[in-house]
């Protein structure tokens, strides 16, 4: 069999080494450690990168022997449910896409948990962590490989369960029970809707493929037929679980949540995880284009995310959740490229993502695990003594602002011309060059924070961390750096000057001149100037405090379930309760009339019931 | 003869555990023996389907001893087997006055296994009767403190089900055209006309929705299986409560599809009633077993839901959907009897941390985070694909229902979570934490009944593999256009992509 | 002043008891006692413990002056835990005949029962690299920890963390790297361009070697304290804590360096003649960073700076040992587990025995040792405390009531640090916690 | 008049101090014209130290004498005038309190004899071995 025959397996390996992980639970393996499940993990996760990489190989050469090749993809079927005319299949399909995403989920997956070996040194906590981890590779994996939008729900549910598992490392520590709970709610919710969206879609469609979709969506383009009742309302349900998954507003708010797990799984969440549901969301367009409705319902989702979510970004003092609402931000302009139809954008603002946010989450973690803080105020002057970190991070930075000749500048400049092509072009070019300036100054914002300024008391020493963690971090920026020379090998940009140059590039890079140099200005020396956040006082707090989301959450859809709750509560107390207490209450009666003697009361109900039954058949006997 | 022997070994076994002397270890171990025997020879007539059985009883009655095994009842007889094994096994080692106990437990087995055997309406009747006196008595002696309050509850609720079908039986019986006559086969040929269809069927869904049961004749339930031991917690909720589905499908919908046809409006949005309010309840539960019992309300609505669509799929979602919630709901109870039994408490809000690999309850807790999930409906596991077909199948009939049984699923997870995070997760209060640690014999029926829940998620053929042939004539409406092309790869490359 | 147990003390007090609210212990401190209550099995809990704490120990101070004085600046230690025969057969500079003052009467290499663990471990026989990949080994990564906590709390008494600021330091540690890298473009390259990165790191690497010649002191004290006990000396707590006061007085002024060694060439990165000595660079710093200070826990408290559950002022660290929740040992995120499964191999038959009868029996024994190893902290702790007492102040049978009321005061300084919520010094006063 | 080392010898109640400035290596420092005020601890208190402490310094002489000049003041003062200060910075560089005035306490020690004056500056004897910290 050929590496890409097989390819099914590649989610397989790492779910044997979950799998693995279970040998440690309490009471089996306990006179030794638990880092073995961490190695195992490791080398399964390392087999399935390989793998993939193999597969992806195969396919370039291939792809040498002719396009054809390439648009022949190999599929493999499996049939998990039939019955009653009901036929469920996973449907795989190893199209070039997925095999990218593949190799770069595996292979970050590779880095992270090589990260995770030296991060988590002195934690107890491995068999579940890392069997966690290679749970979300399986997941993410069986993601780009299905063609079917149901197993796509499934995996973005079981990625969602590995979330509230992943998050629940530290279990016993009071934040992570609410994150976990949070996270898992939160995300759930999307993908109810989403399941909900699904059930009704397939006796629409009598497809649940995204192949067969796309067909019918096609069909009905080219016969001009209108759109079925309902049908906006069942796409409006599709994108619910994206949304959730990408935390756009007004789902975003677990992601915050979720930073109270372990480092190296906030670096996989918050690359690869997230993506997972903009990866349905771009299979879902040709459905998606149908209706302008749903479209400008991403718009304004998309856009609002982005721009709230890098101001939020912009406030907050704690150094993950500093980038984590950046996460929100670059998938909200993912989002505003679907709603307006730019798939060719949005693939490559998902292309470029990844890596760059993997590889500045790394470094933060290098910082943090030698700190003893997340906290952006008692950081600061690591410049000299920790070089290689902070080059890490600014290559991830440049990776995401729109600064060419780097990675994210050509697919931001992409959808910049797209804004400006679009039927709201002022609004919403400047849209994507406010947000750009804003995501670029929160970036050196961090930057600054961390490595620039004098140092702390919680800075004053601060070596570099154990090679286990350098080691990846310095591979991946490797790999940051040489993203453009990549994309521009496979052809996906041209050389002009620079990678992806062309209309819109000058306000492009000017927007990000002024929001990253301003920032810097701030923030890169003890400028007095820095202090103006802080004296603008309420608005950062505001902003730190994520608006308040949580708090509005809590007045509006927790009051209302725990209100229903309660009134449901109180009336079974009430009402069904009180009722059957009365009648139970008559039994008694009858019992204690029926029995003077006796003291085991339902014994004699029992007994009279039976009687009753005896003679209504002798009754009916004797008829 | 095969047939009769399913009856026959929990029959004998029940009577010949009381000539055991008091104390011996073969009482605990005969009872699991003969559910064990039990569940062999259902498996084995699995796979030798025995033809049906046919004798006189009392003829002057219409009572006539028909028994038969079909696609419908296959996997309840094996889930009553395997249940019964399971309660046993889940049973303390040092149950008091075991020979009784275990007689009770055994002759609850008789019952279910009769009645779901019974090919003859006053049989059916006859069996379903005889369960309420055992389990009574399970509750009244073994129960918890409130035991005397929750089993005169349980009595009386069971007492008025049972006169309301013993009225439908008899309704039934002698309305046939022929003479008396209580036969399956008579009965489903359906001579009744709309009225009396109507009448009978009123009678119907008062008997089985207080066994169910569904809102708001749950009355019985959250008191009950809270006071219940936990093998009898185990064994009402994962097979009794099946029985109520069980006759909704073969007296109302079969034998009285006019009717249900016309209701079934009515009964979707009960169903849905039930399975959004059994939710809520659950969510501000502080009792673990009463939250368990709200959450068994939920999943009962939302199978009634789909025994109203009544479409070939909903129907499946039916059968797939009182196999999963019979294993998941029978290992829930059997993990907080676990935790009940170690702690001492069931109070939710005196646990904490009991995820503590030293001190805590790992084990039990490992297993009860599947088993919630399972529950709330995540793929991977049994309760999802029930839940799939459950609302797949009733969208094309009910879409409001069906949305709210949805959102409903949506409250599953918010309990299930609140609960794992209160028990499972925080620090474990180390006054507490003075028990020993769960020994393998406690856990194995947990493990079985974990396995399974997996297994059948994975592979959902194990639920739905059984009863696709019966359910089928069953159903009352088409599950239009649910057909899901599998798209062949070479069709993939032709027609969609560019060559 | 040796063992100044005033058995025969005053009659009459000098000065009124005290009112704080551990006033029963500083009375039982006024009195030569520890923090500890003094019961029998207080004392076979803690000699238990400290056996059991000894041997692991022993691996710890051979590998921290392994990793310090020869993996040095390897930009990829992931051999850094296999430690050399040389540092195997390193004589402990107190056991052995050759030993200037000898504290532990047995042999001066490594501990016997270490030995055998290495070479068997939990599993079986195999190789090193097996017993290493299958976590059957000790867990050096905590000894580092602990090292680490040293590090970054800085200044905490002593010379140590200024000097490392010194230009004699700074001049030495280049000397030290060119040495290490010559012939390495590329690092010495690196160095040229980020020289503060390297500085850093050497400097950690003095904290190592502190931290090695820190504990081995610790070990042979501990083993002698086992076999004293086994052979029956010590009548109580009070005994096993003069013990270690006289161990800390007669050590104190062991010189605290850091050498760096290529093939046989020897490179003072701090000489020993800048006069650091063992009680004021190392033990005070140790008890301050690690039995008081190190950091919280990622499994019990949340790194998020907007929840505030990180103190912003160092000083306000109170995580150590006499402050730790030992209940949630096993768990994820509880960096201690690494120490108490250390010990897990080397628990005496008595120590078990006890571990048996209670809670769980074997199956937290983690907990239960996690919980003894708490109580024997006490008492170093108060050994400590006893020593600085001893230094600084009066003896505690001093006739003068302005002495003893000076000793109150300091007493009640100490107790002070246990008035936060977490210290768990009430709950070893009782046998129940367990 | 004698140098303090001299004076202290005459003495010959400060063996083990004399013994110890040899072995630390402080003897020409002392010898020198100073002028120093010394904090001279009789034998006594140097015996009432646990068993080992002293062999250990005197192995180790950096550390002896940094523990020697924590008894060493820089100058020549006198009781009169120490007392007027809290703390005097040692050589050592740790500051040496004085606690009392009447009687005479140096840190943790009872000056026994004070103001001995020699021709490199003043002695003051005391009844115990003073340590930083």
């Amino acid at each position: 069999m050929s590496w890409l025959g097989t390819v099914w397996l590649v989610p397989l390996y790492p779910l044997v080494g979950a799998l693995f992980s279970l040998l440690w639970s309490p009471g089996l393996i306990s006179r030794t450690g638990p880092r073995p499940s961490g190695y195992v993990n490791l080398l399964m996760v390392s087999i399935a990168f390989g793998h993939s990489l193999a597969a992806l190989l195969s396919l370039s050469s291939n792809s040498a022997a002719g396009q054809a090749a390439i648009y022949a993809p190999p599929s493999f079927h499996w049939t998990w449910l039939q019955t009653a005319g009901l036929t469920i299949g996973f449907d795989g399909l190893v199209t070039e896409p997925g095999l990218i995403a593949m190799t770069v989920i595996t292979g970050l997956h590779v880095l992270v948990q090589i990260f995770s070996i030296g991060y988590l040194e002195m934690d107890w906590g491995w068999p579940r962590f890392f069997g966690a981890l290679s749970f979300f590779e399986a997941g993410l994996c069986g993601l780009v490989l299905t063609d079917s939008v149901f197993f796509s729900y499934v995996l973005l549910e079981l990625l969602t369960v590995g979330t509230y598992v992943i998050v629940g490392t530290w279990y016993n520590q009071s934040l992570v029970v609410k994150g976990a709970r949070d996270a898992f709610l939160t995300k759930r919710i999307g993908d109810l809707i989403l399941l909900a969206g699904v059930i009704a879609l397939l006796p629409l469609t009598g497809t649940w493929n995204f192949h067969g979709l796309q067909g019918w969506a096609a069909d009905l383009t080219n016969n001009a037929q209108p759109l079925p009742p309902g049908f906006q309302l069942i796409l409006l349900a599709l994108i619910a679980g994206p949304m959730g998954k990408c935390a756009q507003i007004p789902l975003h708010l677990w992601l915050d949540e979720a930073m109270e797990s372990p480092l190296p799984s906030t670096v996989l969440r918050n690359s690869v995880v997230v993506i997972g549901g903009a990866w349905v969301l771009l299979r879902l367009e040709p459905l998606i284009a149908l209706s302008p409705l749903v479209q400008g319902v991403l718009v304004v989702v998309g856009g609002t995310t982005a721009l709230v979510a890098s101001l939020i970004a912009l406030g907050q003092i704690d150094v993950k959740r500093a980038l984590s609402f950046l996460v929100s931000s670059w998938l909200g302009l993912l989002f505003v490229a679907v709603g307006l139809g730019g798939i060719g954008a949005a693939d490559h603002l998902l292309l470029v993502y990844p890596l760059p946010m993997a590889l500045m989450l790394m470094s933060v973690g290098t910082i943090v695990i030698s700190n003893v803080t997340q906290d952006l105020t008692q950081l600061g002057g690591l410049w000299s003594r920790r070089p290689l970190m902070g080059i890490a991070f600014l290559a991830g930075a440049a990776g995401l602002m729109g600064l060419p000749p780097f990675g994210g500048f050509a697919a931001l400049r992409e959808l910049l011309e797209l804004a400006a092509n679009s039927q709201l072009p002022l609004v919403l070019s400047g849209l994507v060059l406010i947000t750009n300036a804003l995501l670029s100054a929160a970036l050196m914002r961090v930057f600054g924070l961390i490595w620039g300024g004098r140092p702390t008391p919680f800075t004053a020493r601060s070596p570099e961390v154990l090679w286990l963690m350098v080691l990846p971090t310095m591979l991946l920026l490797g790999l940051v750096l040489h993203i453009p020379q990549l994309l521009v090998h496979l052809g996906v940009y041209k050389l002009s000057p620079v990678p992806g140059w062309g209309p819109m590039g000058w306000p492009l890079l000017l927007s990000t001149l002024v929001g990253a140099g301003t920032s810097a200005w701030f923030y890169l020396r003890p400028h007095p100037l820095a202090e103006l956040p802080s004296g603008l006082g309420g608005l950062q707090h505001w902003l730190a405090e994520d608006m308040h989301t949580e708090a509005f959450y809590h007045r509006t859809v927790v009051a209302l379930v725990v209100g229903l709750a309660r009134f449901s509560a109180w009336s079974d107390r009430q009402l069904v309760d009180g009722f059957s207490s009365g009648t139970g209450g008559v039994a008694m009666e009858g019992a204690r009339r029926l029995s003077y003697t006796t003291s085991g009361r339902s014994q004699t109900y029992a007994l009279s019931l039976v009687l009753g039954v005896l003679l209504m058949a002798a009754w009916l006997l004797s008829r | 003869m095969d047939l009769l022997l399913l009856l026959l070994i929990p029959l004998l076994a029940g009577l010949l555990l009381p000539l055991l002397p008091a104390g011996s270890p073969w009482v605990r171990r005969g009872a699991l023996a003969a559910a064990l025997l039990q569940l062999l020879d259902g498996l084995w007539l699995w796979q030798h389907p025995p033809a049906a059985l046919s004798a006189n009883w009392l003829p002057r009655l219409g009572l006539r001893l028909e028994l038969g095994l079909d696609g419908l009842t296959m996997p309840l007889v094996l889930l009553a087997a395997l249940l019964t094994a399971m309660a046993v096994m889940a049973s303390p080692v040092d149950q008091s006055r075991p020979r009784l106990f275990f007689a009770l437990m055994l002759a609850t087995n008789v019952g279910l296994i009769g009645a779901f055997l019974a090919r003859n309406a006053l049989l059916f009747l006859l069996a379903y009767e005889l369960i309420l006196i055992p389990t009574t008595l399970l509750v009244a002696t073994w129960g918890g403190e409130r035991r005397a309050g929750a089993a005169i509850r349980f009595l009386t609720y069971g007492a008025v089900s049972g006169v309301a079908l013993l009225a439908a039986v008899l309704a039934l019986g002698w309305l046939q055209p022929g003479g008396l006559n209580f036969s399956y086969t008579a009965l489903a040929d359906h001579n009744l006309t709309a009225l009396q269809q109507r009448w009978i069927l009123a009678l119907v869904l008062l008997a089985f929705g207080l066994k169910l049961p569904v809102v708001p004749l749950h009355g019985w339930q959250p008191i009950t299986y809270s006071q219940a031991p936990t093998p009898v917690a185990m064994l009402m909720s994962g097979v009794v409560s099946k029985l109520g589905a069980y006759g909704l499908l073969r007296f109302g919908l079969e034998f009285l599809p006019d009717a249900w046809a016309a209701w079934s409006p009515w009964l979707a949005a009960v169903g849905a009633l039930s399975a959004i309010y059994g939710s809520l309840n659950a969510i501000v539960q502080l009792d673990m077993r009463r939250l368990v019992a709200y959450s068994s309300l939920g999943h009962m609505g939302m199978l009634l839901l789909a025994l109203a669509a009544a479409t070939p799929l909903s129907l499946q979602g039916v059968i797939a959907q009182m196999l999963a919630h019979g294993l998941i709901i029978a290992l829930l109870f059997c993990l907080v009897g676990l935790i009940e039994l170690r702690t001492g408490t069931c109070a939710i809000p005196e646990l904490s941390g009991l995820l503590n690999p030293q001190r805590g309850l790992p084990f039990t807790l490992g297993l009860m985070l599947l088993a919630l999930l399972a529950a709330a409906g995540v793929p991977g596991l049994a309760g999802f694909v029930a839940e799939l077909l459950v609302f797949e199948g009733s969208w094309v009939a009910f879409p409001w229902p069906t949305l709210v049984c949805l959102l409903a699923s949506g409250l599953t997870a918010v309990y299930a979570i609140r609960l794992f995070n209160r028990v499972g997760f925080g620090r474990l209060d180390n006054e507490r934490a003075d028990w020993v640690s769960t020994s393998w014999g406690e856990r194995t029926p947990a493990l079985v009944l974990t396995a399974l829940v997996l297994v059948a998620g994975l592979w959902p053929s194990m639920l739905t593999g059984f009863s696709e042939t019966a359910t089928a004539p069953l159903a009352l409406r088409s599950s239009d256009a649910v057909t899901v092309i599998a798209m062949a790869p070479a069709t993939v490359n032709s027609a969609q992509l560019p060559a | 002043m040796t063992a100044t147990v005033a058995s025969e003390r005053i009659k009459a007090p000098l000065i009124p008891p005290s009112t704080h609210r551990y006033a029963d212990v500083i009375h039982r401190l006024e009195a030569g006692g520890s923090m500890l209550p003094d019961t029998p099995e207080n004392l076979k809990q803690i000699i238990g413990i400290y056996k059991a704490y000894a041997v692991p120990m022993d691996f710890y101070w051979r590998d921290l002056l392994y990793i310090a004085e020869r993996v040095f600046l390897n930009p990829l230690p992931a051999f850094k835990y296999f430690i050399s025969q040389e540092y195997l057969d390193r004589p402990n500079s107190y056991a052995g005949d050759q030993s200037q003052l000898r504290i532990w009467r047995g042999g001066e290499k490594v501990h016997p029962e270490l030995l055998e663990f290495m070479e068997r471990g939990e599993t079986g026989r195999m190789s090193k690299l097996f017993h290493h990949l299958w976590h059957d080994r000790v867990n050096m990564e905590f000894a580092e920890a602990c090292m680490q906590a040293m590090l970054w709390h800085q200044g905490m008494g002593g010379r140590f963390n200024d000097y490392l600021e010194s230009d004699a330091y700074k001049s030495n540690a280049d000397r030290a790297i060119k040495a290490y890298f010559k012939g390495n473009p590329l690092m010495l390259g690196l160095y040229a361009l980020f020289p503060d990165m390297f500085l850093e790191q050497v400097r950690q690497l003095s904290y190592t070697a502190n931290l090695g010649l820190f504990w081995e002191v610790m070990a042979p004290v501990f083993f002698e304290m086992s076999d004293i006990y086994d052979e029956g000396g010590f009548k109580g707590v009070p005994d096993a804590m003069d013990f270690l006061v006289n161990g800390i007085f007669a050590v104190a002024g062991r010189p605290i360096y850091h050498h760096l060694y290529i093939g046989d060439e020897c490179y003072e990165i701090i000489p020993k003649s800048e006069g650091f000595t063992w009680l004021y660079e190392a033990a005070l710093p140790y008890v301050e960073a690690v039995f008081y200070r190190t950091a919280p826990f990622r499994g019990t408290k949340s790194y998020n700076a907007q929840a505030g559950q990180v103190p912003a002022d160092q000083a306000d660290f109170h995580y150590g040992i006499l402050y730790a929740d030992v209940f949630p040992v096993g768990s994820a995120g509880i960096p201690p587990t690494l120490l108490m499964q250390d010990m897990l191999h080397f628990l005496p038959p008595y120590l078990k025995e006890i571990y048996r009868e209670h809670r769980r029996g074997e199956e937290d024994e983690l907990v239960q040792l996690g919980i003894t190893f708490q109580r024997s902290m006490y008492n170093v702790t108060s050994a400590v405390i006893q020593a600085l007492r001893c230094a600084l102040l009066y003896p505690l049978d001093d006739t003068n009531p302005e002495h003893l009321m000076a000793n109150r005061r300091f007493f009640e300084a100490q107790m002070d640090r246990f008035l936060r919520p977490e210290a768990r010094l009430p709950d070893i006063q009782s046998q129940d916690y367990r | 008049m004698a140098s303090i080392l001299e004076t202290a010898a005459s003495v010959g109640v400060f063996n083990t101090l004399l013994a110890a400035v040899d072995a630390a290596g402080l003897r020409e420092a002392l010898e020198g014209p100073g002028p120093f005020t010394v904090f001279a601890p009789v034998d006594d208190a140097f015996a009432a130290l646990p068993p080992g402490t002293v062999q250990t310094l005197v192995d180790n002489p950096p550390q002896l004498a940094r523990i020697l000049k924590y008894h060493v003041l820089s100058g020549s003062y006198s009781r009169e005038q120490l007392v007027a200060e809290d703390n005097w910075d040692s050589l050592e560089g740790a500051p040496i309190p004085i606690r009392s005035k009447d009687p005479f306490e140096v840190k943790n020690a009872t000056v026994v004899n004070a103001d001995v004056v020699c021709d490199n500056g003043v002695v003051h004897v005391i009844d115990r071995v003073i340590l930083p910290g």
